[in-house]
């Protein structure tokens, strides 16, 4: 699906009003502080929080620049979604704030048995440890049979948790990995 | 083709206190983020402030053992006849639109504070770093393009609505009405008749009692500043200008007044 | 040095005098700025709207401080006593230069007597409510409402007196200007204007 | 949710209960102010506080936490007393008719069957009479005393309005003032919903309650049309997706996951596979053999064969009777029998229960990764004891812990593809928006690259279990960063004779010819193309339902059990109020929960249920076939209807080091943990917005208490459970009003969660006070009424 494109958006957004109140904005409209959003490109989302599943329109400038990374400079509700109708709540509208956050990771990070730190550690590393440690303890742990003989090929020494804000292909692609290593102990955010 | 008046309602009995008006305020005026101070309410901050210009107020209320929690959102009323403007110095500083929309012109403004006495709902807010005056534009910039301010546009409960004031008017008596089927029967709507009318209108319950929702009683542009911008105003120029006129006047008459002794004039 | 001039102002007086009086023309010019939109192209002449907003509170603060000096050094000097009650009650004859019957006057004649007074309780006001108005972010609601209103009402009477003030001691009374610039008068001129004043310091 | 929340806009009464949705889900509420407006449905919210939502409704019933079920059961009592059930939906939609076996009886707060050493029934006594075709007996009169209904009556004539004032805290005018509203809509032409979340599933009788829920929709007639229904209003963005998806113990789809007396892939299908209870009963769920065929196939792919069991075999085995669930595995951990653990996108440490036992479990751990958006308490949970202070006085330091960590930086939802599903279960397709921040990663790639990473590892070095870590389909284009959209439609599923995208989950097989990684989704990326994608406006039925508007699972229905929306005949209850019409040869509408063109006395209205009816009565909860209240498993009294079984006889406890659990003396006061609509869980603190809205951790107070206690707004207080404590400014106020309970006077302390011991703005963690208590059936943890004291400092 294409993304709308800013024209059509804000059709979008002046028609709700004009057919709820007969008249269009622009007839009422004689000032113009500049409208950050007037150059921008525009992405169909969804809020990642709550599962209201309010639509949301991601605002992103520099896709086009070279030697620059796209980033987002506004985030608003889709007026499209029948569920939200272009509103937000206080932390839906707020997004930017969520994606654009000093706070955020950016890099993988190792914290060794007994340290009190975090050191930085590359992706190639971190994910050769992870399979390694996933390797040892599954292969400590590991049932093929149980006690009277039955074929149960389970884990229950590694436990798996998360997919409460990921996206249903990538909890499918987790219930791969949980079967492919046979783990028992795999849960989500449905219980807490 | 004379603009449409816009306007915003209110409609406070749809109002759940969901903050997002305030963060859509933050967010498309590109606020700072602050932190709060904790101080026993809900509410966001105890008041409006140069970089917060949307407040919603969490007014609670217990009559005859029955809980009551009137949140009311706060902000810039845009009035017809608007205080701010009328104890503004500074031409350009704060203008109405023929919209309706009355904007704080930052570029203009010298700071002098004088909107935040001539405002009767004390809203313009005096940044203490940039030494301006702020409060809600009612986002011209959106209008501008055709979209609904910020605050509306993400009001989930449709407790805000914008739209031409004679609409919304409309709308509001239908709400008022309703709310009366529904049993409340001192619903009505706040416009603020006493300073000609306010862009921005509520539809209140109790609408006898605005100050259950923190809203003055009866806003007017005080007395005062009515007083110093206008009869005060003409007094005192036709003062000057009667002293000036009287000593022109008095020196063509009767001239200088002479030193007699001219022998010992230095 | 013959008898021929008097010192009338010290320095001390007159140096206070102009910081005051040019601290007033500052505030009265900017705060014409201030008063009226129509009369905001005056802060351009005087540095910026944005300037003049900074600076006319203070300009107000070293007027009423050099006035406050005036104030110490004269307001023993600038009671009435019976002699100015009868110039006041005929000061219409002063006002037409009629001599005849007019009280003979000290240092100060009651009618710059009442401009001190004048001046001086427009002054304090000014000061009290300006004060309120230039931090509107910390003065309470009720007494800006009552500052924006006092504020102006003292400037427009003290700057009609300062009006009068100016013209009587440039075009009305010649010889005065000089009295407050150099300190020094003609012994003519003491005589006819401040009659006793010249009795008492030239012990004649 | 069984319906959506564009539809709540038609209900004529919404029950807000064990929600709080003007809170926590102010976007949908819009609907029910909608209603409010446009319908004049009346709101009723009933809460331990007086929230934001009771702030606009149009009645607030104060109630103790943990009471839940003696309301209900009160208002079912009231309904059927006062002759206020839809006497005509429960005769042809549910199973009142249906007759019990005679040795089915209850007393003293057990019901037969009861193992007081096991702490757990036998079912048998539970069961249907039935006759000799294996179908149960019914009688339409409702009339014979073993029939569901007769006993329901009895069981609940128990719960008068006084005993529920006695029990819940509340007056038994306010009760019936509720009741009576409530109750309206029992009627052709009227239709309520009940709207719930977490304050009905927090509870060790979280599953009862909820059935009881539902039990009185079904006794009003309000399952199955539009505006009613029992809606679950789910508190993340995927939550629906995640559990669809399958966890614990499902596979994808709602699919049993096999335990170890399945032993080959027949038994499981025999095991999982329910047989029709009534002749007419269409027992969808008698097509498992296909969903999980299918299911298998797109697992193993070609190494599927009939011979093998389509790969039966390399699924894992729960033991019989074995739980997984979260407090059984974290117990585990604390135990050290657990090795290894991987969180995506989860902080176990802050929103488990008890912290301290978390932070116990995950030291006892010898790796642990967390992929993640922010750093969060559980990635750092070595340094709690310096970042969390006073709070962990046992905890030891950071030298002692021997958990090597590894902390991935993921995407946000922003940063990558895919769908979510909506509680409307609505899935919603997203677009990446820009590239994730420094070298940060999707989700899917992380989870390629660690799966590939350990194949590698395996095929080099061999180890257990090397034949399901291979079989395992991973066939994708670009296998370290498989396309979102590849996956999707290997979840749509596909027909392998013919290579086409199935059209949905009717087109399934149970001879390995179709591949379906989750059936229930089947139809959603079929050969027209990505139907979650869509954005279709239209709204034919004016109810609200946009059906071409993403996709809605199954089968793109958008209100379930909608037959139940029109009476025996296929004619409508009301007008207004059908989603699904019969035309005489047809249904038109919704898509029907139905066979579309099968005549309206064809089959039982609710088509996935054996019975072919919707259940007042089942057999497959733990605690009882009918829900009866238990307190909450600290209480500050007995229970008044039996205080010899006063919890819930069959909710685990845990007897680990760190679960302590509390008694009234010490802990007088009744806690519940609550979200705030200015924050989002515990990711908002990690938010410049959400850090302004709400800077600080607070706990509220009633007035009364505080006064009691000298305790002003704004000081500090401390509140102390047996597990731990949290300390905070108090806001004193009447929205919190003490109730009478059974003679003694009950304060409730309100604790918001939002806060942890990283973040822009830092609180204690709340979960410091909560147990390991948890519902039998859910494994959901008692975070609504526990005990707690409190002290001013």
């Amino acid at each position: 699906m294409l993304p709308v494109n800013r024209r059509q958006f804000l059709q979008a957004g002046a028609a709700v009003t004009a057919t709820a109140f007969g008249f269009r904005l622009e007839a009422a409209s004689a000032v113009a502080r500049e409208l950050k959003i007037a150059r921008t490109n525009q992405v169909q989302s969804v809020c990642p929080y709550c599962a209201v599943g309010c639509g949301v329109v991601i605002h992103t400038t520099g896709e086009r620049v070279k030697n620059a990374r796209p980033t987002v400079v506004h985030i608003e509700g889709d007026p499209d979604s029948p569920v939200n109708r272009g509103t937000l709540c206080s932390k839906g509208i707020s997004l930017k704030e969520f994606v654009v956050n000093d706070r955020r990771l950016t890099k993988p990070q190792y914290r060794a048995a007994g340290s009190g730190e975090w050191t930085d550690i590359s992706w190639d590393d971190a994910i050769q440890k992870i399979a390694r440690r996933i390797k040892d303890t599954r292969d400590k742990g590991f049932q093929e049979q149980d006690a009277q003989g039955r074929t149960v090929n389970r884990l229950d020494t590694l436990g798996l948790i998360g997919g409460c804000t990921d996206t249903n292909e990538i909890n499918y692609l987790l219930g791969k990995f949980r079967f492919g290593l046979g783990i028992l102990p795999y849960e989500n955010q449905a219980r807490l | 083709m004379p603009a449409t008046t816009v306007a915003k309602l209110v409609d406070t009995s749809l109002c759940i206190g969901c903050k997002a008006c305030e963060v859509a305020c933050q967010e498309w005026n590109d606020q700072e983020f602050t932190l709060g101070v904790f101080n026993n309410t809900y509410q966001t901050q105890p008041d409006l402030t140069p970089s917060f210009w949307n407040l919603i107020k969490f007014n609670e209320h217990v009559d005859d053992g029955v809980n009551s929690w009137l949140m009311a959102k706060y902000q810039c009323m845009h009035c017809a006849d608007p205080g701010c403007l009328k104890a503004c110095p500074a031409p350009g500083a704060i203008v109405q639109l023929p919209n309706g929309i009355v904007d704080f012109k930052q570029d203009n403004c010298i700071g002098c504070g004088y909107c935040i006495t001539g405002c009767p709902f004390d809203v313009p807010r005096l940044s203490p770093t940039s030494k301006k005056v702020y409060k809600c534009s009612l986002c011209s910039d959106r209008v501008g393009a055709g979209m609904t301010p910020a605050c509306i546009r993400t009001c989930p409960t449709n407790c805000l609505t914008f739209g031409s004031r004679t609409d919304l008017v409309q709308l509001a008596e239908i709400r008022t009405a309703e709310l009366k089927e529904d049993g409340f029967k001192d619903a009505g709507i706040y416009d603020g008749p006493g300073v000609g009318g306010t862009n921005v209108m509520y539809v209140l319950k109790h609408a006898s009692e605005p100050e259950k929702y923190g809203l003055p009683k009866d806003p007017r542009i005080p007395w005062t500043v009515s007083l110093w911008k206008g009869p005060l105003k003409w007094a005192a120029n036709a003062a000057f200008l009667g002293t000036a006129v009287g000593a022109m006047l008095h020196y063509l008459k009767f001239g200088p007044k002479e030193t007699h002794d001219d022998d010992e004039v230095a | 040095m013959t008898t021929k001039s008097l010192e009338r102002f010290s320095f001390a007086e007159r140096a206070s005098h102009w910081t005051s009086a040019l601290c007033f023309l500052y505030a009265a010019f900017t705060g014409l700025a201030l008063w009226s939109p129509r009369m905001f192209w005056l802060s351009g002449v005087f540095g910026g709207g944005e300037t003049v907003r900074a600076w006319h509170p203070w300009a107000g603060l070293f007027f009423a401080l050099a006035l406050g000096v005036m104030f110490r050094r004269w307001a023993g000097q600038m009671q009435l006593d019976s002699d100015d009650e009868i110039w006041l009650a005929k000061s219409h004859l002063y006002a037409q230069h009629i001599e005849a019957g007019m009280p003979e006057t000290g240092r100060f004649n009651a009618g710059q007597k009442m401009m001190f007074w004048l001046q001086s309780a427009s002054a304090f006001f000014l000061l009290l409510s300006g004060v309120v108005i230039w931090f509107p972010e910390v003065a309470p609601r009720s007494a800006r409402l009552i500052a924006i209103l006092l504020h102006p009402l003292c400037a427009a009477v003290s700057m009609g007196g300062i009006m009068v003030h100016f013209y009587m001691s440039t075009l009305a009374v010649p010889g005065s200007m000089g009295a407050m610039i150099r300190g020094r008068v003609s012994t003519g001129w003491a005589k006819s204007h401040h009659g006793k004043w010249f009795r008492e310091v030239s012990g004649r | 949710m069984t319906n959506g929340w564009c539809d709540i806009a038609n209900t004529d009464v919404a029950l807000v209960m064990g929600g709080n949705p003007a809170e926590n889900h102010p976007v949908g509420f819009r609907f029910v102010m909608e209603a409010k407006r446009k319908r004049k449905a009346k709101l009723i919210c009933i809460d331990p506080r007086f929230n934001r939502t009771a702030a606009v409704s149009d009645l607030y019933v104060p109630m103790r936490a943990g009471t839940d079920i003696a309301f209900l059961g009160g208002l079912i009592h009231y309904a059927i007393s006062n002759d206020l059930c839809h006497m005509d939906y429960v005769r042809a939609h549910t199973n009142a008719p249906f007759l019990l076996r005679e040795d089915f009886s209850f007393s003293e707060g057990h019901f037969s069957g009861w193992d007081a050493e096991k702490k757990s029934y036998d079912k048998a006594t539970w069961q249907y009479e039935l006759d000799g075709a294996g179908y149960a007996k019914v009688d339409p009169t409702l009339e014979n005393p073993r029939s569901i209904f007769q006993q329901m009556k009895r069981h609940y004539s128990r719960y008068t309005a006084e005993k529920v004032a006695e029990i819940c805290g509340c007056t038994a005018e306010d009760f019936k003032k509720a009741a009576a509203l409530i109750c309206s809509t029992g009627r052709a032409g009227k239709v309520g919903t009940i709207l719930y979340a977490l304050g009905w599933t927090h509870h060790s009788h979280s599953v009862q309650l909820i059935h009881t829920g539902a039990m009185l929709q079904l006794l009003l007639g309000n399952i199955g049309l539009p505006g009613g229904g029992i809606n679950a209003q789910r508190g993340h963005a995927n939550i629906q997706g995640s559990t669809d998806m399958g966890a614990w113990n499902m596979l994808p789809g709602y699919l049993r996951l096999p335990r170890a007396n399945h032993v080959s892939l027949d038994a499981y299908l025999k095991a999982t596979t329910p047989k029709p209870l009534r002749p007419n009963s269409m027992n969808y769920w008698g097509n498992t053999p296909k969903f999980a065929t299918s299911l298998l196939k797109a697992y193993y792919g070609d190494r599927a064969k009939k011979e093998n069991d389509f790969g039966y075999q390399w699924l894992p085995k729960l033991g019989e009777t074995e739980n997984q669930s979260w407090g059984y595995f974290f117990d585990r951990m604390h135990r050290k029998e657990m090795h290894g653990f991987i969180s995506f996108g989860m902080n176990p440490v802050a929103n488990g229960p008890n912290t301290e036992k978390m932070l116990e479990a995950l030291a006892n751990l010898d790796w642990l990764v967390v992929v993640e958006n922010f750093e969060t308490e559980t990635a750092s949970f070595w340094n709690a004891k310096k970042l969390g202070e006073k709070f962990y006085p046992k905890y030891v330091d950071p030298a002692k812990i021997q958990t090597e960590v590894i902390l991935l930086p993921a995407a946000c939802f922003a940063e990558k593809d895919g769908s979510f599903v909506n509680s409307s279960r609505w899935l919603q397709w997203k677009k990446a928006a820009v590239p994730p921040p420094g070298i940060a990663k999707p989700d899917h790639e992380i989870i390629a690259r660690i799966f590939m990473a350990v194949r590698a590892l395996y095929e080099k070095e061999g180890g257990k279990g090397m034949e399901p870590l291979m079989a395992m389909q991973w066939n994708y284009a670009q296998p370290l960063t498989p396309s979102l959209e590849e996956v999707a439609r290997e979840v749509n599923g596909r027909d392998l004779t013919t290579g086409a995208q199935v059209p949905g989950f009717a087109a399934l097989k149970d001879d390995g010819s179709t591949a379906c990684g989750n059936w229930v989704y089947s139809g959603s990326w079929t050969e027209a193309g990505n139907n979650m994608a869509r954005r279709g406006q239209e709204d034919p039925t004016g109810l609200g339902l946009f059906p071409n508007y993403a996709w809605s699972w199954p089968a793109n229905r958008r209100i379930l059990y909608n037959r139940a929306s029109n009476d025996a005949d296929g004619k409508p209850w009301s007008e207004s109020h059908a989603s699904i019409r019969w035309n005489g040869t047809k249904w038109t509408g919704d898509t029907p929960d139905y066979k579309a063109d099968a005549g309206p006395h064809d089959y039982g209205a609710f088509i996935m249920l054996p019975e072919g009816v919707a259940k007042f009565y089942t057999t497959e909860l733990a605690e009882g076939p009918f829900p009866e209240h238990y307190e909450p498993m600290e209480s500050p009294v007995k229970n008044a209807l039996h205080p010899n079984a006063s919890a819930n006889p069959c909710a685990p406890v845990m007897t680990s080091s760190a679960d302590a659990m509390g008694t009234p003396d010490k802990y007088p006061y009744v806690a519940i943990t609550y979200r705030l609509t200015e924050h989002f869980h515990y990711w908002t603190k990690h938010v410049a917005s959400g850090a302004e809205l709400q800077s600080n951790f607070f706990v509220e107070l009633p007035e009364a208490l505080a006064k009691e206690k000298g305790i002003k707004g704004g000081d500090a207080v401390r509140v102390s459970s047996a597990r731990g404590t949290v300390e905070g400014p108090a806001m004193v106020t009447q929205r919190m009003r003490p109730l009478t309970v059974g003679g003694k006077t009950i304060y409730h302390v309100g604790i918001p969660i939002h806060w942890g011991y990283v973040g822009r703005v830092r609180g204690p963690l709340v979960n410091n006070l909560t147990p390991s208590a948890f519902d039998p059936n859910s494994g959901t943890p008692e975070y609504k009424g526990f005990l707690v004291n409190v002290e001013k400092l």
